[in-house]
């Protein structure tokens, strides 16, 4: 059964459609590579889903439950968590207070409780320092982090935004690994926007591509990669 | 072992200043009622302000509580306590309202839309002539406890207390993780299940209520208020100034710093009886400018590099 | 998106233009027109400051009062026309606004704007007093026969020379529409006010930009006062309300968007007058300009949301 | 030498970043290596005037630079790419390539031809050309970040991280722009992304923990162990 | 000991300052003079800043720290509320200078036989304009007054003249009464366009504003240029702006007040309280809060030297039987008013400018010069 599903869905700012009738879905422990030029819609459309910005039309189901319009604390609520393209630490609190925000709002853990699974998650991200304040931290620290709050909230279906710009490839590789194994374990499903066709490749089982709002092409990726007009809007001549 | 240490002086500091009528005359008293109420103006502004929303507002519900007690005695005959308890809950019911409104607004267009609210609120009790008393204001028959010093300061500080406690309360609850979420920055603080107008709606109606209740023991001490007193803009700026001097987002910074305004502001008074505001004014800049962080800031800096020296020793 | 906004003003404005002159108050136009320049010319500096340097000034009245004092001493010494003095004392203010900022507002660029607003705050206090020291409380005026310029019409006699307000706001919002939209200078100085550190890096000297947007804004405040003070009396708290009237005017109009301050102005001044012109609601004009505030800034806040 | 940074030491606060590094840029393409937190930003930081060295030298085109403010280095024609992208949100995309070249020395001048250069490389800019930048998308404003160095025409275009955001043939692109500016002006560039630049590059560094721990031709890199299981895994 | 006198007064207002400022002066001659009782006076002065907390304070300090003998100053009847718990704890005796308020005297309530209030109340001062112009019509037969304006300003000030007005010339019918408000230029308004129209509208014989010396010219201008021309044209703010006189539109303006300097010309303290003021602070006295506030050091020191001791209840039975013949020109003795025991001043005086001086026109006692009527046209 699908955990997550939109119909139609469809956003535009004052003329520019930068989501246009996208139907898609997300099935329990799947890793899900989400992949097109720059300015297709990827991020508006994790933005549609999460619940930062309300579609013009079309519809978003959670395990069979309507979503459209549920803001985005609720959404959190009852299970999707995402990051950000551009991190976005607190930068007030403390690292391990950073990452209790998702257990104590989402999941309405006490603090204590919340403390003790933040403690977790960052030791199964190899996080550590978590008294530091955030402007201490390089930006794998706070990416980390900032996946860690993310499983914090203990979601059904996660969404990375290019978590793994700006990372080398020993640290991507360290990354995809633990994303994996958690995956597996929650049985969580995840989708990954990525530029960095390795990872894509790494990781994903199944890929959709957006161009200019629309979804042209799904399947495996290496199936993907091959299409023509993938490669043409896309990939160019580094594929 | 810290946690007892720092139990035991809290309570020896609040047993001092409860037993302060047995050694302080009725000037420093009056002093400290006007320093407490400043220091309680001051923390509730805080405590909305770790929410990252600077409210123009504490004038306005300071006002609102004090009419609302003086109305609620002299109109309807209420006992002056209860007026108090009725001010907090009366500014508590109309910050609930109008929150629905006006926190969905953020920066700039909050700060306004308070202090238009606070303007609406100073001319209405200034019109309603036959209701409010007009321009002139109202006095009432007598004031609480005949105006026995000793007995109005502990009216003045058990606000102070209880307003000290709900700060304390949001610094150590998950209030303390919201409101800092909130601060720093919304979208992440939603996409991690904050429910960002559920707290600001708390801490918009808690901290009102805190004002509230101060405006209404003020007037009862006092006996008298006008629109001009009730909604001076002094009790906008300066404990916007006193919590910033000490250190903002935190209890400990805004008492400190309506401390040392208010005592300062007394003393140059009586130092340099003509032009004292000018150096008052100089000792704001100057503050700003040299100790930007505010006494507070100061001192945990101070005590992070006395820690990290210490560390590097050992 | 600014032009929304103020096609939204404008809209509204319309509303109550028309209603003023259905119920054949011209007046009602007449001093609602003449009030809203007087707004606009004095909040349009602040909103410069506001959009480009970030800083609410809350010693912005008190600016204004230190020019009409200026001018007032210039005046008097000299006996020299407000009107010829406007440069003169633009020159000084300038060179006012330059020192305050650089001696003060600078320091505390990097602190968070709560910081910079209590640093003016303190400005505002001690030029107020300052200017109570040396002049008293008592307030001083100089009479000009012009300001009493009258028009008739019919049974109809108002004055006229006010107009001269409405005429100085849109002088100022035309330049600097031109200056920050069409000039290098004008773009650099957004930018500086979007992000200060990308303006470095591609060679704009911040710190200037910031000098210079200040002191031409006080500049242009330093004109307005000296005009000031040929229609209104001068003390050392004339100032401060304006400080806050200016800060709602920019709200209303959303920051950065100089015309909407002109368009905000106009609105209120019309309304203001409208209510003062019957009985049973004169005493409630002011309140009209905070509720209109605030329905304006809370409309906009929704419309915001659903965009 | 263009560009000559010697026993360079800086930090943040008390917090010391660069511990001494010794780097040079000619008229060639120069990569920037190293892992997370290792001080490549901080050392461009440095270059840049946006931080001050704490000891060591900055020469440019034989001239002191340490220095300097900001706008001071940008104007002698350093132009940057930072890896924030330091972008105009409220301003165009036309008014913010403008500014890329309008403080620069004779930079009016050059603005009709450089723009041209941009709108080339990034086609999606002219369509996009009167958008607000800041509702653009990461990716997009990375280019008006790339397209605003470029405007400038700088002796030395330092470039933080430019692949970062862009879609793989955009990347592609972009470095082969590279290679054929390298002609003309001195690169600094840093990556993640080693596999691609190493195509446009002459030379490399590796900094980890503040200080150089390798310089090579880009051959040489390509070939060492210590390069390929760090940064050239995926 | 020195007999130590507490002042407070707004220091920041030229009110306060001034009045501050010739208390010192009274003191400074009495103590040339010898002292009362062989001591010498001690002022202390704290400022009220205007605010109530603070003009508490004020005398919480001027009575258990500083001890002092006797309170005295005031100015705004906001600060006297704030101060009236406090008085009434010590029942030390007050000398008020201001507080006009009736709220004041509803706070002091029957029994503060201790207070001494010099400052009419603000139904004291409707009743004696009443009666001035009473007297003025059945002097002078040329002037008719029939239908009185009244534009005040918004504040507490202009409302209780406001209702003071309609009470005593609206009542009878002898006068037909209408007002408007307006927003004082001293609290950012200064627009009285649309006040003016309905004055004009009302074509008043009296057209009288109570604001403040912000208002005075810019209202005049406003006038002018409206072509809007009483017979009387009447202010009654508590001070005027520099240099009024000098402006060709102060010509023939009247005005409410207590002293003028004019009133040297026939009293002898007013002439000696003038030339001391002058001659000590090289500035001229621009409201009569400085007169009155000189009054109050000599009523009191007066009142220790009959009692022949600082004693609360022998000095308040000395102040009861008080006469000074004081520099506003009239003696200074205490009746009862409305609730409290001692009142002094209940009348005040009708001015007018005339060549660039206030001359006093009413009462004709003390009259310096004879009314200009009607109020000139504009040219
Ligand atoms: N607020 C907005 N107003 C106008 N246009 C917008 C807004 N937000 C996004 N867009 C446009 O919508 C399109 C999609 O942007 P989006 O950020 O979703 O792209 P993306 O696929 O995430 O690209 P990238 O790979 O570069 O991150 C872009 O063309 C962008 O310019
Ligand atoms: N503004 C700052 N204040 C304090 N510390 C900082 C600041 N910027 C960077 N640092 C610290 O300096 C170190 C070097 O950071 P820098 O950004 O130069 O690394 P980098 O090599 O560019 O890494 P990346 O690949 O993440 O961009 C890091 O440990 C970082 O935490
Ligand atoms: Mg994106
Ligand atoms: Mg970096």
């Amino acid at each position: 059964m699908s955990k997550l599903e939109t119909v139609g869905l469809t956003k535009s700012f004052s003329g520019l459609v930068a989501v246009k009738d996208v139907s898609f879905h997300m099935d329990e422990g799947e890793i899900l590579g989400i992949i097109g030029p720059n300015g297709a819609g990827k991020t508006t459309f994790i933005h549609l889903v999460s619940g930062i910005l309300m579609p013009t039309s079309g519809s978003i189901t959670f395990k069979g439950r309507d979503i459209t319009y549920a803001p985005a604390h609720v959404r959190s609520r009852i299970g999707i968590a995402r990051t950000y393209q551009l991190i976005h630490p607190l930068e007030n609190l403390k690292v391990i207070e950073n990452v209790m925000v998702g257990a104590v709002f989402s999941k309405d853990k006490s603090l204590k409780a919340a403390r003790k699974s933040a403690e977790a998650i960052c030791a199964e991200l190899e996080l550590d320092g978590l008294n530091r304040d955030t402007t201490q931290l390089s930006i794998l620290e706070i990416k980390k982090m900032e996946i860690a709050r993310a499983l914090a909230n203990e979601p059904e279906v996660l969404f990375l935004d290019e978590v793994m710009a700006g990372l080398n490839s020993d640290e991507t590789k360290q990354v995809i690994a633990t994303v994996q194994r958690i995956a597996r374990e929650r049985k969580m499903a995840v989708g990954v926007v990525e530029h960095v066709m390795g990872v894509i490749r790494e990781l994903t089982e199944r890929v959709i591509v957006l161009e200019a709002g629309e979804l042209i092409a799904e399947g495996p990726y290496e199936t993907v990669s091959k299409d023509p007009r993938v490669v043409e809007a896309y990939l160019g001549g580094a594929a | 072992m810290k946690l007892k240490g720092s139990y035991i002086a809290v309570v020896a500091a609040a047993a001092i200043v409860i037993a302060f009528p047995a050694f302080l005359g009725a000037y420093p008293l009056n002093v400290a009622r006007s320093v407490m109420t400043y220091m309680a103006l001051a923390i509730s502004w805080d405590m909305l302000l770790r929410s990252g929303q600077i409210s123009f507002g504490i004038a306005g519900l300071f006002g609102l509580g004090s009419y609302a007690s003086a109305l609620a005695v002299l109109r309807g005959g209420m006992n002056p306590f209860a007026s108090v308890l009725f001010a907090a809950a009366f500014a508590a019911l109309v910050a609930f309202a109008l929150g629905f409104a006006i926190l969905r607004l953020r920066a700039m267009y909050f700060s306004i839309t308070t202090l238009a609210l606070m303007e609406i609120f100073r001319i209405v009790m200034q019109n309603l002539h036959d209701f409010s008393g007009g321009p002139e204001g109202v006095v009432l028959p007598k004031i609480i406890f005949d105006g026995y010093s000793p007995a109005l300061y502990w009216l003045c500080l058990g606000g102070l207390f209880l307003t000290i406690g709900v700060s304390w309360y949001f610094e150590k609850s998950k209030m303390h993780l919201a409101l800092t979420a909130i601060r720093n920055d919304e979208t992440s603080a939603r996409s991690n299940g904050v429910n960002i107008f559920k707290y600001l709606l708390i801490a918009f109606v808690a901290t009102s209520a805190l004002q509230g209740m101060m405006g209404a023991i003020q007037v009862q001490s006092y006996g008298f208020t006008t629109p001009d007193t009730a909604f001076d803009a002094n009790f906008l700026m300066l404990p916007m100034a006193m919590a910033l001097l000490g250190g903002i987002h935190s209890t400990i910074g805004p008492m400190a710093g309506a401390v040392l305004l208010g005592i300062a502001s007394e003393w140059l008074k009586l130092k340099i009886p003509y032009g004292h505001l000018v150096v008052y004014g100089v000792i704001i800049i100057l503050v700003i400018l040299f100790m930007p962080q505010g006494l507070f800031g100061l001192a945990r800096k101070a005590m992070r590099n006395r820690r990290k020296a210490g560390a590097n020793n050992e | 998106m600014a032009n929304k906004r103020n096609a939204t003003l404008v809209v509204v404005l319309i509303i109550v233009a028309v209603a003023a002159i259905l119920v054949w108050r011209p007046t009602v136009l007449i001093n609602g027109i003449q009030a809203a320049g007087l707004y606009a010319s004095i909040a349009i500096p602040m909103g410069l400051i506001l959009g480009i340097v970030h800083i609410v000034n809350l010693a912005h009245g008190e600016f204004m009062m230190v020019a009409a004092y200026v001018t007032y001493m210039l005046c008097i010494a000299t006996g020299i026309d407000p009107f010829l003095a406007m440069l003169p004392v633009a020159l000084v203010t300038a060179v006012f606004g330059f020192v305050v900022y650089k001696l003060t507002i600078k320091q505390a660029l990097k602190s968070p704007e709560l910081n910079q607003l209590i640093l003016t705050f303190g400005i505002g206090i001690s030029l107020t007093q300052v200017a109570n020291l040396i002049f008293t409380s008592q307030t001083r005026k100089i009479s000009f026969d012009y300001v009493s310029a009258s028009v008739d019409i019919g049974d109809l006699s108002f004055g006229v020379f006010k107009f001269v307000y409405i005429v100085i706001a849109v002088l100022m919002v035309v330049g600097l529409r031109l200056f920050l939209t069409r000039t290098t200078t004008g773009k650099a100085a957004l930018a500086v006010g979007q992000n200060p550190r990308g303006a470095a890096i591609v060679g704009i000297d911040v710190d200037k930009t910031y000098g210079f947007v200040f002191a031409l804004a006080s500049a242009l405040l330093g004109m307005m006062g000296a005009v000031f003070i040929t229609t209104s009396s001068i003390f050392p708290a004339v100032g401060s309300p304006f400080t806050m009237k200016s800060f709602c005017l920019i709200a209303m109009a959303g920051i950065g968007n100089i015309p909407g301050i002109l368009g905000a102005s106009i609105l209120l001044g019309v309304s203001e007058n409208f209510l003062k012109a019957f009985r049973a609601t004169r005493g409630w004009a002011d309140i009209v300009f905070f509720v209109l505030i605030i329905t304006v800034i809370l409309g906009r806040s929704i419309k915001g949301k659903k965009a | 030498m263009i560009l000559d940074v010697k026993k360079l030491e800086t930090g943040y606060g008390k917090l010391q970043v660069l511990r001494g590094i010794d780097l040079s840029v000619g008229k060639e393409s120069v990569g920037l290596f190293g892992p997370n937190g290792a001080g490549k930003t901080t050392l461009i930081n440095a270059i840049m005037g946006i931080v001050k060295p704490w000891k060591g030298s900055i020469e440019f085109e034989g001239a002191q630079i340490g220095n300097l403010p900001t706008h001071m280095v940008a104007r002698a024609g350093i132009a940057l790419v930072p890896q924030e992208r330091e972008l105009f949100p409220g301003l165009s995309v036309a008014d913010n390539l403008e500014l890329g070249a309008a403080y620069v020395p004779r930079g009016k001048d050059i603005i009709p031809k450089q723009l041209e250069i941009v709108l080339t490389l990034f086609p999606i800019l002219k369509e996009r050309y009167k958008q607000f930048v800041g509702t653009m998308s990461g990716g997009q404003q990375r280019m008006v970040a790339i397209g605003r160095a470029l405007m400038a025409n700088p002796s030395l275009l330092i470039l933080d991280e430019p692949s970062l955001g862009l879609q793989p043939s955009i990347v592609a692109e972009v470095f082969d722009r590279l290679s054929i500016l390298k002609k003309e002006i001195a690169i600094l560039v840093t990556e993640q992304n080693v596999r691609e630049s190493l195509k446009a590059i002459d030379r490399g560094y590796v900094i980890e923990n503040g200080a150089v721990v390798l310089e090579d031709t880009a051959e040489g890199l390509a070939k060492n162990p210590h390069v390929v299981s760090a940064y050239l895994g995926i | 000991g020195t007999i130590k006198i507490g002042g407070t007064w707004p220091l920041g207002d030229i009110t306060g300052k001034q009045g501050s400022m010739a208390a010192q002066q009274a003191v400074d001659e009495i103590n040339a003079a010898g002292g009362i009782l062989g001591r010498q006076l001690e002022l202390i002065v704290v400022d009220d800043e205007l605010k109530a907390d603070k003009g508490a304070a004020a005398v919480e300090k001027l009575v258990t720290v500083d001890k002092v003998d006797v309170l005295m100053g005031g100015m705004a009847s906001g600060v006297a509320l704030g101060q009236i718990p406090a008085m009434k704890k010590y029942g030390k005796i007050v000398l008020a200078t201001g507080a006009a308020s009736y709220k004041v005297e509803e706070a002091l309530g029957s029994d503060a036989n201790w207070y001494f209030h010099l400052h009419p109340w603000d139904y004291n001062q409707g009743a004696s304009y009443a009666q001035g112009w009473d007297e003025i019509q059945q002097k002078y037969s040329a002037v008719k007054i029939k239908k009185i304006f009244l534009a005040y300003e918004e504040g507490a000030f202009g409302k209780a003249s406001w209702d003071a007005t309609k009470t005593l010339f609206g009542a009878g019918g002898r006068y037909v009464v209408d007002g408007a408000s307006f927003k004082s230029a001293a609290l950012g308004g200064g627009d009285y366009g649309s006040m003016l129209e309905v004055a004009k509208e009302f074509k008043p014989d009296l057209f009288l504003w109570a604001g403040y010396d912000a208002d005075a010219l810019p209202m005049l201008e406003q006038a002018k240029a409206m072509r809007f021309t009483p017979k009387i044209y009447l202010g009654a703010p508590p001070g005027w702006p520099v240099g009024f006189g000098t402006s060709k539109l102060s010509e023939n303006v009247m005005l409410y007040g207590m002293w003028a300097p004019s009133i040297n010309e026939v009293s002898a303290t007013s002439k000696k309280f003038y030339d001391g003021f002058v001659k000590k602070y090289k500035t001229e006295p621009a409201t009569y809060f400085a007169p009155l506030s000189y009054s109050a050091v000599y009523i009191y020191a007066d009142a220790v030297k009959l009692a022949g001791t600082t004693e609360t209840q022998a000095v308040i039975k000395a102040l009861e039987a008080t006469k000074y013949a004081s520099p506003l020109g009239q003696t200074i003795s205490f009746t009862a008013s409305n609730i409290i025991k001692h009142q002094g001043i209940k009348n005040q005086k009708i001015l007018q400018w005339q060549n660039g001086r206030m001359e006093v026109i009413w009462p004709f006692e003390s009259m310096t010069a004879k009314p200009v009527y009607p109020f000139p046209k504009w040219k």
